[in-house]
């Protein structure tokens, strides 16, 4: 079972018992919490900063890190730019690719 | 230097390829690209096999004391141009299916798969 | 296409099959083989669909391609005939019954019952490829749409 | 006739037999299609299996085409006459993975295929893709090998576009085509200087005759350039988010197989071709800078994605990376620093048979998501957790395998790398660590978008044998995440080793002596 790294070791069953531990704690604390929900009442509806959500409120996949991508947009839009879907793009860069290759091999 | 000309064509070809890949946008000219690159490939290889004065490799036809090319590169030579055959094929029939759905063959407007 | 190319085409049709035939046929002596001879053969088909346009013969394309499954199976299954040894092997070669004639030593016009598996091979490669390349030949003429130009 | 010393060449020729057979068997009916397809992928997985037993308790084994018998020598007078397979502990690794890959597919195929949507046609280029992966990866001929990769390239591109009343796989197909042939055609004109010069084609002969001349050099470059651009490394990946996204979920995660078929031809030629006179410092560290960008330029692209076919093949590209990461850190560790390098080449390796199952099982997941819905646009979909609860769980435990998240398989052979390429540069540690979380980001989205939330609409859960297909997957990963010493220790350090110093035996075992 055990991963020998070189360095040290990895094992599953160790980190499996660990979560096992935290599991059981958490099962703990919400144990000892108050048993006042009650399923079907008002306690039940959705709220999206303290205002009530329709019914059908999803947030969709790609809205989920707006700020971070906010943060990083130069850095994707060049990203974005260079994949631009056109074949003669993607001919020069495999190109590029072989010629780096052929210098690296080349110059040493 | 006489001797390596038939090398000089082979890159030539080549050349020629990549260039036409690298400044064409017409689909089918795109494959006629790749069919260059390949002839000049196809030219190395048989090049590679050639002999001085050599005749073909039959062995029954021919007489004691002559020099025959090389038979192999011919054979790999085939099988290459079989391939390029069969991709050649592949490539007319997407560009074909292409020209059906977007009724155009310029690559750069053919651009729905990007980002 | 204009009666003379017509014409022309249904002289030459025969020419260029018995010809394929032949490059396939000695593959195994001169020159040529089960590729080359199939690929001349399968001209035949694009001079027909030239001729004749491709909407006439939509109906062979079915057989053309059971044809090619055909050949590929044969030639797999020339391979496995070797098995016993490796695959490969060619089992047919000098034992005396089809294609298994003793290749005579020295300079010789060439004897088509030599070459054991050789031959057998050509020929599914020959009929893969007057298939398949017949087939690939329709289709894009088919896929163009137009039918006599 | 005894089969035990057939098992390469049965391996190979049977997926191609049974390609070119299954057409026949449609036309007579289509339950005997099926069966013929289900026994000629049971046989070949068997030969496989056995084949990488054979392999890893008796060394290498070298299979002599067209001779009296599999074991006759090669060589004629010092020079090899025959055209032969030579399967080693790497080799017979790859062959595991592409079993594995073509399995859980053929499985899947049955119920996902649709009859009036061309599924002999789909079933008859699996067959040939399989045959040609199993013989990439079996070949000890150069030559063999650039026919093999024109095959599979073929074969998957065909797949790709086979669906042609949908105008989007037409356009993915002629783009990877027409890289994969130009890459195709780097291979053959390096084969074609490297047979100029020494006359011969078979591997471990040129191995033992290269010494690095300019010309030897120039072949080395192309077959990197070409081989790269198949396994898809940035900036020439261009075309694998193309095709992983628009090829159908069964054939997609064989193409994931098929790119690292590829990348098992590029390791043949960095240790095995090349092994005896290479430059392997700089090569190497051209190998870990492509790694790097790699993992993260896909992982940031696919942050932007909003096609779920499309994110995860970013996902897949992103895992080329983490194996040219490790492998690259054990070529430039192969002359000077033994200590960590076959760590990291353990790791890179043991991330190929991971990210071929978690990719795969991604694959498949995303395949359901859109036989259920007729979409994969994120913005689309979503509370499909509802209905699917099976396929969702699946996607969820694939997300986090390939993620890196313990206890999972990702987490390994991710350890692996890490450790050892710390103690190369640290920075490389940190790329790869940050590429992760990302990945994880990414995932998190993907699953949270499409699998939770409230119903949107109904979805129809798949057929059985769908849901078989992904559970081998699953449990393949459970086992090698609860086990990785295990599979560590029996599979992938027989395959490290025979590239790490393998070549002597594997020169040996054709050239003899």
């Amino acid at each position: 079972m055990r991963l020998v790294t070189g360095q040290g070791y990895w094992s599953p069953l160790v980190w499996l018992a660990l979560a096992a531990g935290v599991a059981f704690f958490g099962w703990l604390f919400w144990r000892l919490g108050r048993r006042t929900y009650k399923a079907g009442t008002d306690q039940d509806a959705p709220f999206l900063s303290g205002e009530a959500a329709p019914e059908r409120a999803h947030v969709g996949g790609q809205h989920l890190y707006w700020g971070f991508l906010q943060g990083l947009r130069p850095t994707l839009e060049a990203l974005r730019v260079f994949h631009s879907g056109f074949l003669g793009d993607y001919v020069t860069w495999t190109v590029v690719v072989v010629a780096v290759a052929l210098l690296v091999v080349m110059l040493t | 230097m006489i001797g390596n000309l038939p090398f000089v064509v082979c890159m030539i070809l080549i050349g020629l390829g990549l260039w036409t890949l690298l400044s064409r946008r017409n689909l089918i000219k795109l494959a006629i690209g790749i069919t260059l690159i390949e002839c000049g490939v196809n030219l190395f290889l048989v090049t590679l096999g050639y002999v001085e004065r050599g005749v073909a490799p039959i062995y029954t036809y021919t007489q004691p004391g002559v020099t025959m090319v090389l038979p192999t590169p011919q054979a790999l030579t085939l099988t290459s141009i079989v391939i390029g055959m069969a991709t050649t094929a592949l490539m007319l029939a997407f560009a074909v299916v292409i020209y059906r759905h977007r009724g155009t063959l310029d690559a750069r407007k053919i651009r729905e798969l990007k980002g | 296409m204009s009666v003379v190319v017509r014409t022309v085409a249904r002289i030459i049709l025969p020419l260029v099959l018995i010809f394929g035939a032949y490059v396939i046929m000695h593959g195994h002596l001169t020159p040529g083989g089960g590729f080359q001879g199939g690929a001349v053969a399968a001209s035949v088909v694009a001079l027909l669909v030239i001729t004749f346009g491709s909407q006439r013969w939509k109906r062979i394309k079915g057989s053309l391609s059971f044809l090619e499954d055909l050949g590929a199976v044969a030639f797999v299954a020339l391979g496995f005939l070797g098995i016993g040894y490796t695959f490969f092997r060619n089992v047919l070669a000098g034992t005396g019954g089809l294609f298994g004639a003793p290749v005579p030593f020295g300079p010789n016009p060439g004897w088509l019952n030599t070459g054991g598996t050789l031959p057998l091979m050509n020929w599914a490669v020959g009929l893969k490829v007057i298939a398949g390349l017949g087939a690939v030949v329709l289709m894009l003429g088919l896929f163009g749409g137009g039918d006599d130009w | 006739m005894n089969i035990g010393i057939h098992l390469p060449i049965l391996a190979i020729a049977v997926p191609l037999l049974g390609a070119f057979a299954l057409p026949i068997f449609a036309k007579v009916h289509k339950r005997l299609r099926d069966m013929w397809a289900a026994a000629v992928g049971a046989f070949t997985c068997a030969m496989v299996i056995a084949l990488a037993i054979q392999v890893l308790s008796t060394g290498v084994v070298v299979y002599t085409l067209g001779a009296a018998s599999p074991t006759q020598a090669v060589t004629q007078g010092g020079f090899p006459i025959r055209i032969v397979l030579t399967v080693d502990g790497m080799s017979a690794f790859m062959g595991l993975i592409s079993a594995l890959v073509g399995l859980a597919s053929l499985i899947y195929a049955f119920q996902f295929l649709k009859e009036d949507q061309g599924k002999t046609l789909a079933m008859t280029l699996f067959f040939l893709l399989w045959a040609g992966m199993l013989g990439m990866e079996y070949t000890g001929d150069m030559f063999n090998f650039f026919v093999f990769l024109e095959v599979t390239s073929i074969a998957a591109c065909a797949l790709i576009g086979y669906r042609t009343w949908e105008s989007r796989p037409a356009e993915a197909a002629f783009k990877t085509m027409a890289l994969y042939t130009l890459g195709g055609l780097l291979v053959l004109l390096a084969v074609a200087i490297l047979y100029g010069q020494y006359g011969a084609l078979n591997i471990a002969y040129l191995s033992s005759r290269i010494r690095g001349s300019q010309l030897d050099k120039i072949a080395l470059g192309l077959l990197l350039g070409g081989l790269l651009m198949k396994a898809g490394a940035v900036p020439a990946h261009m075309w694998a988010p193309d095709a992983y996204g628009e090829a159908p979920a069964q054939a997609a995660m064989v193409l994931v197989a098929n790119t690292q078929a590829s990348l098992y031809g590029l390791w043949r030629v960095l240790f095995t071709l090349f092994g005896g006179a290479l430059a392997a410092p700089a090569v190497g560290w051209l190998v870990v800078s492509l790694g790097t960008l790699t993992l993260l330029v896909a992982v940031l692209m696919a942050i932007l994605q909003r096609d779920l076919g499309r994110l995860i093949a970013y996902g897949a590209v992103s895992q080329i990376g983490y194996m040219l990461l490790g492998v690259g850190v054990g070529l430039v560790a192969l002359a000077s620093r033994p200590d960590f390098g076959l760590v990291a080449m353990q790791g890179g390796i043991f991330h190929m048979l991971n990210d071929a199952a978690t990719v795969g099982l991604l694959m498949l997941a995303a395949g359901v998501v859109r036989r259920a819905t007729g979409t994969k646009d994120l913005t689309a979909l979503g509370g499909l957790g509802h209905d699917l609860k099976w396929t969702g769980g699946f996607f969820f435990l694939g997300a986090l395998a390939l993620a890196g998240v313990p206890p999972f398989n990702g987490f390994a052979s991710k350890l692996l790398i890490y450790e050892s390429s710390f103690r190369l540069s640290p920075l490389l540690t940190a790329i790869g660590v940050l590429g992760s979380i990302l990945l994880l980001a990414v995932f998190a989205r993907a699953f949270q978008g499409v699998f939770l939330g409230p119903r949107l609409r109904a979805a129809q859960s798949p057929p059985v044998g769908m849901l078989v297909a992904m559970g081998l997957l699953a449990a393949v990963i459970l086992a090698m995440g609860l086990a990785p010493g295990f599979f560590v220790e029996h599979l992938v350090t027989p395959a490290a080793r025979a590239l790490w110093e393998g070549r002597d035996l594997y020169l040996a075992a054709v050239l003899g002596g």
